[in-house]
């Protein structure tokens, strides 16, 4: 338990993050990394750099065994799995066991227990925790069964894959008619993401939020939770904008300790050690229901950071080195509101479809309140390999008010050129309406949100827009002429790309 | 020097006067224009307003400029090409054959139309997983399925093309 | 008192402080501008941008009169002056009063009476605030009263212009055969510096600390104060490190809520509107002497925002538009510890001779905790005309020792390339024991660090910054040999270079 | 190629041997080294340790490498060149003169010293206003000041020779 010297098996914003943590201990660093990730920030960035293989995950980021054998052969004490990748993988977890090194995270055997939905809810269950009604049994179900068990649960139900996540093999079903489509193209589904082709049945809790609560366990049995997230801004599964605290809790302290107090009992029921996330489906009448537990760091870490005061990160590797807590629950305290927006490579105005390219500039936001986690540069090139995730911008204000203000603020500074992003679609959401008052369920981006209808009226400037554009389109046109006559040509403007060329030949 | 610049449905006249003068649509304006060190990024001073915009070019001429949070595409036509242009009939065909290109390298996981299908705007062409996500392609417009040049499960580069339209 | 739109009457990190603030209220921006600073960030963000004159200050950032007609012409109802320039200048400020617009600051009698430190001295004194030793009159002292005076204050001492400001017009005297020379080179000083050579005498503060405290106060008479901020870390009374709280009282809680309360009496001396300092020296058995006012925000302002919470120049605005103050005394509590260091264009290895040039480029350390403060860009030109301050580097931790960790690890990051900075200086520095333990006076830096000394023994690898070297000048050799067959050169590492060429062409 | 590469005091020879191979001192060492993204920002792997360094070159050709927080000097002369250049007696010139220029324009405030004043190392040859501060520029060396070109309140712009010491 006592280490040194960290891997951190993974990439892009989330390796920054813990390499920065890493930094902050003294704890020295080892990076790896896919070929075309030779430049990144966190190959840079570590003491140490070590190929794994080419760019698909499965070649690298993935292979298990070569990242065991790095940590090996360059002496690092622990290995970080980041989030993704191997870090909700018990065979790993169990093979850093195995060879002596200490794996920053809980033990395999809770990774194993809350990696199969089916046995997380019989589980937590058992230890008093409410899930979402559904078929009750950690056994594998055949369509004959689920067929007949679907209207107990009742309609409209999901059927989710039992190793699922990311919203995989995951399927809404309205009435017995649609079931057996709805079976067969999840299991297949399932099958072709996680090699299992087992699903549950869930209710569908109607206008539901998906609040969730960040736990702390050390080695000795000390359980705390952080307070909740509120990550119903999402699209597809995929979460948009966290934030901390929830609006729809408030300032109901009594609510936040009977959710937290109940998140703690789940994460007691697997014993679980170091940082985990406990997912809860919220309806209007506050009753929750346990949704799933991520057992390892979330990419929404920071707005805890930001309210709580807590270095999550650190709090893991601290853990994992022995020590006790830091804090207790009386400790935690939540000051002030933290909203993040994940800024993706992905166009808003185009059905969210993903964009590649090499950002040709980039310049964050900055100033009072504004966090930014990324693992971009100019440069950078936004590959198809992996995830859209470009950078998280994360605000602090002392109210949602001054958060949300502080928030518009930052989109408005981040430029990036090279790649399209959703920055608009954040910036309609942060001046929505329901947005603003708090007022919001998971299907709210796809059911009643359309950038398009957001931005009808808001004012627009289409002919500066077209000056701008005309003056340099002409600048253009007037340089390819001025070109042949290099030596003459008009230094005024350009005289910095002028130094910048010659700096670079 | 004369342009006509499109933004959205909307055309300009723009004139560039030299000394700072630029007439918009007969209007004359004083600017003042300067790029930021060489990088994509343009200030612009308009009677004390601040104009700030990222400006870069598409692949298809076009230029995308991002202006106070908001994207605008604009097409910027040299007046005397864009004379020659029309008069030779170029350009302007609404009817002609729709490409669907891959926009990213990734694998078709389902292409939910054939040869021969009437489709209307909006229309799903093709599944192409990327970036872990799977993304549906659509239809720009109605027509009729002329050829399906890929297959799910297949493996596929940036621009390829996939699907036509006619 | 009700404004819509504010003009910022200065330039550089400090406007755009000031622009961020008021784009987070909704309030409409106007700024101003000398001639190279055309392109500068801030012109670029506000809504109006006008310009003032050229380079020198007197004809462009000092320009009163050219202030007020713009802000007349732009109907911006408030002007805020920031720090230097005219924010401490009475004559100002009753101009903004008698055209109707409002000062974003304290009344102009206030900043008067401050100004002279004659006269400060004497009206804090009769509030009942100590003030260090000295000659205790508001009238002109000749050099004969001085000179008879003198062995009464006692030596060692200080001569002090009463316009001073910035170390001008100040001598350390040891005793009296030193003292005519003495006070002919301070007057000659001040009369260059601030057109009036009157002074006064101080006795010198043995191992005196810099401690201040920021006040704040409404119209209605309410003045809180935000606690302290440390600045013993200066070199020829620049400050260049600030931190808050202050390691000397730390958890005194009872000595800091003392100097909170008399700081509150002498703003209270002077009937103090909006955001002030008071700046005392503070000897080691915590007797404290009042030092002078600044009637206006401060550089290391980020410090106490980190620590309280508190946005001061948001509550600027909120106070100049007549609102109550947001916070009583009781609110106030800080949280955690936050340090600032000034990133200057200096060269710590070489007496700190300002540098100027081009930033050629820039990576600004991010993460969690991190915050910049900057009105520098790619490309932007450190000019001689202005300051050399380059950005503010401010951290947050939970303690003092995570937010040193903190701030090696953010001044690890920070990439200049074009401008020699004090980042070097920085680095030393916070892996000095002596800062470290939080033992150090104002005279610390000029007589016990030296960065040379502070180097020695510490790890180097001038093998690799020879390979490095080497790599890059043989690569540079390589292209010249190139670059004749343009069309045929290497393009596997340059390929970014060429798309940037094209791009910009 | 072969370069004679000094950093401080010490000298290296270092060879460039093609397929990510260098010697230095006769060492050979294995680098992976990349520039980013034409920025001058260099990332270098040798034996797994990562390194990353900006480096950029002065006006006197000379290299500064920023590495890990400390700031190192270093001249890269090819050694064939080197090797004529000593061959000719170039170089190697300490009883020069040396001329103390403006390192940025500004205002002389007080120049302490005249022609034929004797000065050792360290002595301030010309108080300098820039920047707002009086910045106090010193002799490198021992020497006899041979000329004084600037004199108190005298505006001056940077590299203006100051003052000429023998």
């Amino acid at each position: 338990m006592t280490f040194t010297k960290v891997l951190i098996a993974n990439r892009g914003e989330i390796a920054m993050r813990i390499l920065r943590a890493c930094r902050e201990l003294g704890i020295k660093t080892v990076a790896v990394y896919s070929e075309p990730d030779r430049n990144a920030m966190h190959v840079r960035y570590a003491e140490e750099a070590y190929l794994l293989g080419p760019a698909p995950s499965n070649e690298s980021y993935l292979r298990a065994d070569k990242i065991i054998e790095i940590a090996k052969k360059s002496e690092a004490g622990a290995i970080h799995p980041g989030y993704g990748f191997l870090s909700e993988n018990a065979d790993f977890a169990q093979a850093c066991e195995d060879e002596g090194i200490t794996f920053i995270g809980p033990k395999p055997e809770a990774i194993a227990k809350m990696g199969d939905k089916g046995v997380a809810r019989a589980t937590v269950k058992a230890a008093g925790v409410p899930v979402v009604p559904g078929t009750e049994t950690e056994e594998k179900l055949s369509d004959e069964d689920l067929l007949k068990l679907a209207p107990d649960v009742g309609f409209p139900l999901l059927i989710k894959a039992t190793a699922g996540g990311g919203g995989k093999g995951m399927r809404q079903v309205n009435d017995l008619e649609e079931m057996p489509a709805a079976l067969e193209s999840a299991r297949r589904e399932s099958l072709a993401a996680f090699g299992d082709d087992n699903v549950y049945l869930e209710k569908m809790i109607i206008g539901a939020r998906h609040i969730e609560i960040q736990v702390l366990g050390d080695n000795e049995g000390n359980i705390i939770h952080l307070g909740e997230r509120e990550c119903s801004i999402q699209r597809r599964h995929q979460k948009l904008v966290e934030e901390s605290p929830s609006p729809f809790i408030n300032e109901d302290e009594e609510f936040r300790q009977k959710m937290g107090a109940i998140a703690v009992q789940a994460a007691q029921a697997v014993d679980y050690v170091n940082a985990g996330t406990i997912e809860f489906l919220v309806d209007k009448d506050k009753n929750f229901y346990f949704l799933e537990m991520n057992t390892r760091l979330q990419v929404e870490h920071p707005v805890t950071e930001y309210v709580t005061g807590v270095d999550i990160v650190k709090e893991q590797i601290r853990i994992a080195r022995g020590r006790q807590l830091g804090y207790t629950q009386k400790d935690v305290k939540m000051n002030g509101w933290a909203i993040e927006c994940r800024i993706n490579a992905e166009d808003p105005y185009n059905n969210f479809l993903p964009s590649t390219g090499i950002i040709q500039f980039s310049s964050l936001p900055t100033g009072p309140g504004v966090r930014v986690d990324t693992g971009v540069y100019l440069g950078f090139n936004i590959s198809p390999y992996y995830d859209s995730l470009i950078s998280k911008l994360i605000v602090w204000g002392e109210t949602r008010g001054q958060a949300i203000l502080r928030m518009r603020r930052a989109l408005e500074e981040y430029r990036l050129v090279g790649v399209v992003t959703n920055i608009p679609f954040h910036q309609s959401l942060m001046e929505q309406h329901r947005f603003i008052a708090g007022n919001f369920d998971t299907k709210f981006v796809e059911e009643r949100f359309s950038i398009e209808k957001a931005e009808e009226g808001k004012e627009t400037n289409p002919e500066i827009a077209a000056i701008l554009a005309t003056l340099v389109a002409h600048q253009q046109t007037e340089r390819a002429a001025h070109i042949i006559q290099r030596g003459k040509r008009d230094t005024s403007n350009w005289k910095w790309v002028g130094r910048w060329e010659r700096m670079h030949r | 020097m004369k342009y006509i610049t499109t933004v959205g449905e909307k055309e300009y006249k723009i004139e560039i006067l030299g000394d700072g003068k630029v007439s918009v649509d007969g209007v004359e304006y004083t600017v003042d224009f300067e790029p930021v060190s060489g990088q994509p990024v343009f200030t612009m001073l308009v009677d004390g307003r601040s104009y700030e915009a990222t400006i870069h070019q598409e692949e298809d001429d076009d230029w995308i400029v991002l202006l106070h949070g908001h994207r605008y595409t604009a097409n910027v036509e040299d007046e005397r090409e864009k004379r020659l242009r029309a008069a030779a009939g170029i350009g302007v065909d609404d009817s002609g054959e729709f490409i669907l290109k891959a926009p990213m390298p990734g694998l078709v996981v389902k292409v939910p139309v054939s040869e021969g299908d009437e489709i209307k705007q909006g229309d799903v062409l093709v599944i192409l997983e990327s970036m872990k996500m799977q993304n549906e392609l659509k239809s720009p417009r109605d027509g009729v399925v002329s050829r399906v040049l890929v297959k799910d499960g297949e493996s596929i580069e940036q621009k390829t093309e996939m699907v036509h339209i006619e």
